[in-house]
C-alpha cells in the first residue's frame, strides 16, 4: 500500500492550498519501523510528512470527534464506515470533511512482525502482495496474507464507502467463506468453558483502556467505567470488574463496531478482546441484516425500531 | 450474557401485560424453578477484596 | 516502630451541623474526637486542611474553619458538590466518620507575626480565613500583629458565612471588616455593595515591606484581585494565596495536584504569587 | 561481597530451596511472552527471557492494594472505623529484575518514603524485598538505560546480580539482603574469574546500546519555558490517553484511592492510576486544569523529564527501559519527546 503515500501528499497538499481543509489528519512515519504515528498535517510543508502503509492501525476517525474545523481524513474502508457512523451521530459534518479514501488491502499484524524480525526493524514495505521486512542484518520477505491483522482477514469492505477522492485504484473485495469461524468456535462451547475461556482472555488486561480510547465509537464526554455518581464498576484489577468493563463496552459499541480493529491493535497485552465486538457484529447481521456504516441514510441496527425485528428471545 | 459464559436459564425474558397477573405469577415460578435447579451464580460475582490480595 | 499510618483517619463524631446559606448548599460540621488524644496529634495552624473521611464514600480535602484557638472540636464548612459532600451533607448529629490530617501548609505566620494583613476573601473559600482571624483575634495573639483589615464577598447576604459572627466581628475596633455582596434588595444591609476586588480597590491598607495581602476565593475574584494589588503597589512575594486541586492521599504522593513541580496538597496549598508566577497554572 | 556462580542445572533447585523462606516474584513464561508477576510455590522464576511487559513495579506498588476494611453496621462494636488489614511479613524477592528496573525502584522510594511522611504499604513491601538482578545482555533496541544513569548491568540499586553466562549464571552479593538471599537458595561460591567475566558482559552489553538521550539543556531551561514550548501539541496529537505507558512504567507511582462496599463490609483501596485520564485531575466543579488531551501528555512528560528532575536533582523520572516506547499504541517516543525538549531554544 506504500504506493499511496504520493498520491495522499499530492491530494492534501493541494485541499491545504486551496483552503478547502485546514488540516489533514493522517500518519507518518513512526520512530519504529514496525509503526505509523498519526498526525496533524497544517500545512503543504508539514503533508510532506505523510505517509501510508500496512504500519497505520489506529482509526483516524477517532480524531475527528467534535472537530468544528475543516478537516482532511485518510480513511481505509472500515475507517470510512466508521466516518458514516459518526455522521450519522452528529459527530462532525460531512460538509466539514475531506475524505482522502484508501482502497486497502490489509494491515499487517505488529506481533507477526515482530516475530518474524531477527533483531531491531528499520522498515516494512508493502506491495500489496509481499511484505518485506528489513532490519538490523537481516531482511524478510513474507506473503501479506501470512501476517495480516486478523481483522483484515474477514474484511468486508476494503473499499471506502464514502470518500471525495482515493489514493489509488479501487482494490477487489475479499470472499470470505467463513466470516465468523472464530465466534462460532466459542458459540459451540458449554457455558462454563466459554466463561473460562474469557476468564483466561483477560486476565492479562490492566484496564489501560488503551482499547476503549482507540475506539472512534468510544467517544462518550464520561465512560461508565469512570463515572462516579453512580459508580457502576469497581477500579480496581478484580476480574469481575475487567469483565464488566469489556462486556458493557461490547454493548455500547453493538451496531456500530466496524471491525476496524484499532482496539486489538492498541492493546499493550495482545487481549483478542474483538471477540466480544465481533459476536454483536454477528447477531446483528444475523437476526438484522445489518452491518455498520455502510450507508448515510441508515442508522445502526440497536437505533431503530422495525416491527419484524427478531424476538424470540422473549418466552 | 450467554455468550460469556452465564447459563441460558438464568436470563429470562417475557411480555407480560398490566392485566396478564396469571402469566406474571406462572413465569416467576418458571424461572425461579430454572434458578434453583441451576443452584447459586458463581459467574459475575465479584470476589471481595478483604487482606492483602497476594 | 513504624510511624503512624498517614492514611489512616481519626475516628470522628458530627457534634452539629449548621446550615449556613439560603441556598442550603453549604453546611457547616462540628467534628470531636471519638479518642481525646487524637485532638492533640490533630495540632494545626490556620490554612491548613485536612481529609473528611466517610467510609464506604471517600474523602475529600477541605481547608479547617476552626481556629487553633478553639478546643474541643474542628470545624469544617462543606459545599455540596459531588459524591462525597453529598453523601456528607445527609449524615446526621451523631454519625462516625474519619478526620485525617491536619495536611499542607498554612499561612506563613512565622513570616506574618509584627505585621498588617490584608485578608481578601469570597465566596466558601473564606473558611480558612476564617481560621486565621478568630486565631489572630484571640486576644493571646491579637497583640502580635498590626493592622487587620478584612474584605469578604458573597453573592448575596444569604450566601455569606458565619453571618452572626461578621456582624459581632463588625463591631469590634480591632480589625477592619469591609463585608460586601453583589447585590442585595434588603433595604436593612449595613455593609457593602460590589464586587470583593472593587472594595478591596477602595480600602486595602498602603502597601508596605510590613502588610501582606492573603487572597483566597473563586478563579474569578483572584484574577480581578491581582491587579487591584499590583496597582496598589503590593509585592508578588507579599501576596500570599491558598489553592484548589483535586487531591487524593493529601501527602504529596499519588501525583495529581501538580502545579509544576510543586503538589498542592503538601507544598501548598499556600504559595505567595511569586512562586505561582514560576509554575504552570494548572489549578 | 560474595562471588556467585551457579550451574543453570541447578537453578530450579536454588529457586526451590529459597522459596522455604522467601516469597518469590520474577518472569514467568505464559503463552504470549514472559510476564514478570508473584510466583506461585513451586514456579521457578525464568530467568531465559528478553523483556516482560510489566515491571517489578508491581511487587512494591501493586495495580490494587487493599488499605484499610471497615464495617457500616452501626450493631457492630467500631463501626465506620477504619481497620489496618494484615499484611503477610514473609520476606519476599524479585528474582530476575532489570537491574534499571531496580534503579526505578528507588526512584518510586523517592516518592513514598518523604522526610515528612513515609507511605506504609511502600515501605513494607520494600524493607522486605531483596532484589535479585539479572543482567541484560542482548537490551532491547529501544533500550536507552545507559542514558539514564543506570544500564543493563548496573548493580547500584540491586542486592545480587547474575549474568547469563552460558551454562551457569555468575554474579555477585552486594548487599547483606543479597547474602541472606544466596544463602537460602544455597548459591555456590563463584571463583576470581567471575568479576573479570562480568565486567567484560557488562562491556559488550552497554555497547550493543545504540539509542540515546540527552537532558543536559533540560536541566538549565525553565519550567515555565519549556512548559509553554510550542511543540506539545503537535507532540500530543496522536496520544489517545490510555494509560498503557504509565502502567507499563517502572517508575510511574500515581494512584487513586477508592471505597468499595459489599452489603455492610467494606474497603478503602488503592489502585493505579494515570495521569493520561480525564477523571486524574478533573474537579468536582468539572473544571480540568488540563482539560485539553495534549495538555496531559505534556503534564507525563514534564514530570518525568522537568519536574522530577528539578524537585530532586537527580536525574529523570525515566530508567530508559523502553517498555512505554514499545507497548505505546500510537508510536509516541519518550526519546524524540526529550530530545525535541533538550533541543528547544526558548526565544528569549
Amino acid at each position: 500500500m506504500d504506493a499511496y503515500t504520493d498520491k495522499i501528499k499530492e491530494i492534501s497538499k493541494k485541499i491545504l492550498s486551496e483552503g478547502k481543509v485546514d488540516v489533514v489528519i493522517g500518519f507518518r512515519k513512526g520512530t519504529l519501523g514496525y509503526m505509523s504515528e498519526p498526525y496533524m498535517a497544517k500545512s503543504e510543508k508539514e503533508a510532506e510528512n505523510l505517509v501510508f502503509d500496512c504500519n497505520c492501525r489506529m482509526n483516524l476517525v477517532n480524531y475527528v470527534t467534535n472537530r468544528k474545523d475543516k478537516v482532511g481524513i485518510v480513511v481505509k474502508g472500515c475507517d470510512s464506515r466508521n466516518l458514516v457512523t459518526h455522521i450519522i451521530e452528529n459527530k462532525i459534518k460531512r460538509e466539514q470533511l475531506y475524505i482522502i479514501g484508501v482502497p486497502c488491502t490489509g494491515l499487517a499484524d505488529k506481533k507477526a512482525l515482530l516475530d518474524l524480525a531477527e533483531g531491531e526493524i528499520t522498515s516494512v514495505e508493502d506491495d500489496n502482495e509481499t511484505i518485506t521486512i528489513k532490519g538490523d542484518g537481516f531482511e524478510k520477505k513474507v506473503a501479506k496474507s501470512d501476517v495480516l491483522q486478523s481483522n483484515c482477514k474477514t474484511c468486508i469492505k476494503r473499499n471506502p464507502v464514502i470518500f471525495d477522492e482515493l489514493a489509488g485504484p479501487e482494490v477487489a473485495e475479499l470472499e470470505i467463506s467463513d466470516r465468523f469461524a472464530d465466534v462460532d468456535e466459542v458459540e459451540k462451547m458449554s457455558a462454563d468453558e466459554r466463561w473460562n475461556f474469557f476468564g483466561e482472555l483477560l486476565s492479562e488486561c490492566t484496564r489501560c483502556y488503551a482499547c476503549r480510547n482507540a475506539c472512534p465509537l468510544c467517544y462518550c464526554p464520561t465512560c461508565f467505567v469512570d463515572e462516579s455518581r453512580p459508580q457502576w464498576v469497581g477500579k480496581s484489577d478484580n476480574e469481575t470488574d475487567v469483565l464488566t468493563y469489556h462486556f458493557l463496552r461490547a454493548f455500547h459499541d453493538a451496531g456500530r463496531c466496524t471491525d476496524c480493529g484499532a482496539c486489538e491493535a492498541a492493546c499493550p497485552m495482545d487481549i483478542k478482546m474483538r471477540y466480544f465486538t465481533r459476536k454483536t457484529i454477528k447477531d446483528c447481521v444475523e437476526k438484522y441484516g445489518s452491518e455498520a456504516g455502510m450507508e448515510l441514510d441508515k442508522r445502526p441496527a440497536l437505533d431503530q425500531y422495525k416491527i419484524n425485528d427478531p424476538n424470540e428471545f422473549i418466552k | 450474557m450467554e455468550f460469556v459464559g452465564l447459563e441460558e436459564d438464568r436470563l429470562h425474558f417475557s411480555w407480560i401485560s398490566s392485566a396478564e397477573a396469571v402469566k406474571f405469577a406462572d413465569v416467576a415460578k418458571q424461572v425461579a424453578e430454572k434458578v434453583k435447579v441451576l443452584g447459586p451464580n458463581k459467574k459475575f460475582v465479584k470476589r471481595y477484596p478483604t487482606k492483602d490480595t497476594e | 516502630m513504624r510511624a503512624a499510618n498517614p492514611y489512616k483517619p481519626y475516628p470522628v463524631r458530627i457534634d452539629e451541623i449548621i446550615t449556613e446559606t439560603d441556598d442550603k448548599l453549604l453546611k457547616t460540621f462540628k467534628f470531636v474526637f471519638l479518642n481525646p488524644e487524637d485532638e492533640e496529634k490533630f495540632a494545626y495552624k490556620s490554612g491548613q486542611f485536612a481529609e473528611l473521611s466517610i467510609p464506604g464514600q471517600g474523602e475529600i480535602p477541605i481547608g479547617i474553619a476552626s481556629s487553633p484557638t478553639e478546643k474541643g472540636f474542628v470545624k469544617f464548612t462543606v459545599f455540596k458538590a459531588g459524591k462525597v459532600t453529598s453523601y456528607l451533607h445527609s449524615m446526621k448529629v451523631g454519625d462516625v466518620m474519619g478526620l485525617r490530617g491536619p495536611l499542607g501548609n498554612w499561612y506563613p505566620w512565622e513570616i506574618l507575626e509584627g505585621k498588617n494583613i490584608f485578608i481578601v476573601g469570597g465566596g466558601f473559600a473564606y473558611t480558612t480565613l476564617r481560621s486565621s482571624i478568630k486565631m489572630m483575634i484571640d486576644p493571646a495573639n491579637r497583640s502580635k500583629f498590626g493592622t487587620i483589615d478584612v474584605v469578604y464577598g458573597a453573592r448575596t447576604p444569604g450566601h455569606l458565612l458565619y453571618l452572626d459572627e461578621l456582624n459581632e466581628w463588625g463591631d469590634r475596633d480591632d480589625v477592619n471588616m469591609h463585608i460586601t455582596v453583589d447585590g442585595t434588595d434588603d433595604p436593612n444591609w449595613r455593609f457593602h455593595k460590589g464586587f470583593v476586588p472593587q472594595i478591596a480597590d477602595k480600602v486595602a491598607p498602603p502597601a508596605s515591606d510590613d502588610t501582606y495581602a492573603i487572597v483566597c476565593g473563586p478563579p474569578m475574584m483572584i484574577k480581578f484581585t491581582q491587579p487591584v494589588l499590583d496597582k496598589l503597589g503590593y509585592k508578588h512575594d507579599h501576596i500570599i494565596m491558598s489553592l484548589e486541586n483535586r487531591m487524593k492521599c493529601g501527602i504529596g504522593m499519588c501525583g495529581r495536584c501538580n502545579i509544576g513541580k510543586e503538589l498542592v496538597c503538601k507544598d501548598g496549598p499556600v504559595f505567595t504569587l511569586e512562586q505561582i508566577n514560576k509554575t504552570p497554572r494548572e489549578y | 561481597m560474595k562471588m556467585i556462580s551457579i550451574k543453570k542445572s541447578d537453578w530450579a533447585g536454588a529457586m526451590e530451596k529459597v522459596q522455604k523462606s522467601y516469597r518469590l516474584a520474577g518472569p514467568v513464561k505464559e503463552k504470549k511472552g514472559h510476564t514478570f508477576r508473584e510466583l506461585k510455590d513451586g514456579e521457578t522464576p525464568d530467568l531465559e527471557y528478553s523483556e516482560t511487559r510489566m515491571s517489578v513495579k508491581e511487587v512494591v506498588l501493586p495495580q490494587s492494594e487493599v488499605m484499610f476494611s471497615y464495617s457500616l453496621d452501626e450493631n457492630k462494636e467500631g463501626h465506620h472505623i477504619l481497620e489496618e488489614v494484615p499484611f503477610d511479613e514473609t520476606p519476599r524477592a524479585a528474582v530476575g529484575i532489570r537491574p534499571y528496573d531496580a534503579k526505578a525502584v528507588e526512584i518510586l522510594k523517592k516518592n513514598f518514603m518523604t522526610e515528612d511522611y513515609k507511605d506504609p504499604y511502600f515501605e513494607r513491601r520494600y524493607e522486605n524485598l531483596t532484589l535479585v538482578g539479572m543482567a541484560e545482555n542482548n537490551p532491547s533496541p529501544v533500550n536507552f538505560s545507559t542514558s539514564c544513569g543506570t544500564g543493563p548491568f548496573d548493580e547500584s540499586c540491586l542486592d545480587i546480580i547474575l549474568a547469563d553466562a552460558g551454562d551457569s549464571y555468575i554474579g555477585k552479593a552486594l548487599t547483606e539482603k543479597g547474602e541472606k538471599f544466596a544463602a537460602a537458595a544455597g548459591f555456590a561460591e563463584g571463583d576470581s574469574g567471575v568479576e573479570a567475566k562480568l565486567a567484560e558482559l557488562k562491556e559488550q552489553a552497554e555497547g550493543k546500546i545504540k539509542s540515546k538521550v540527552s537532558f543536559d539543556k533540560i536541566e538549565k531551561m525553565t519550567i515555565l519555558d519549556l512548559y509553554e514550548a510550542p511543540f506539545w501539541e503537535e507532540a500530543a496529537f496522536a496520544c489517545i490517553n490510555c494509560g498503557t505507558c504509565t502502567y507499563a512504567c517502572p517508575t510511574c507511582w500515581c494512584f487513586d484511592i477508592q471505597d468499595e462496599v459489599k452489603g455492610k463490609d467494606g474497603v478503602r483501596m488503592r489502585n493505579w492510576d494515570t495521569c493520561m485520564s480525564e477523571v486524574y485531575s478533573v474537579h468536582t466543579t468539572g473544571h480540568d486544569p488540563r482539560h485539553e488531551a495534549w495538555q496531559r501528555t505534556r503534564n507525563r512528560f514534564m514530570h518525568k523529564l522537568k519536574y522530577y528532575l528539578d524537585k530532586y536533582e537527580d536525574g529523570i523520572m525515566c530508567v530508559g527501559c523502553g517498555r512505554c516506547v514499545s507497548q505505546c499504541p500510537v508510536n509516541i517516543d519518550i526519546r524524540k519527546v526529550c530530545q525535541q525538549m533538550n533541543d528547544y531554544e526558548p526565544s528569549k
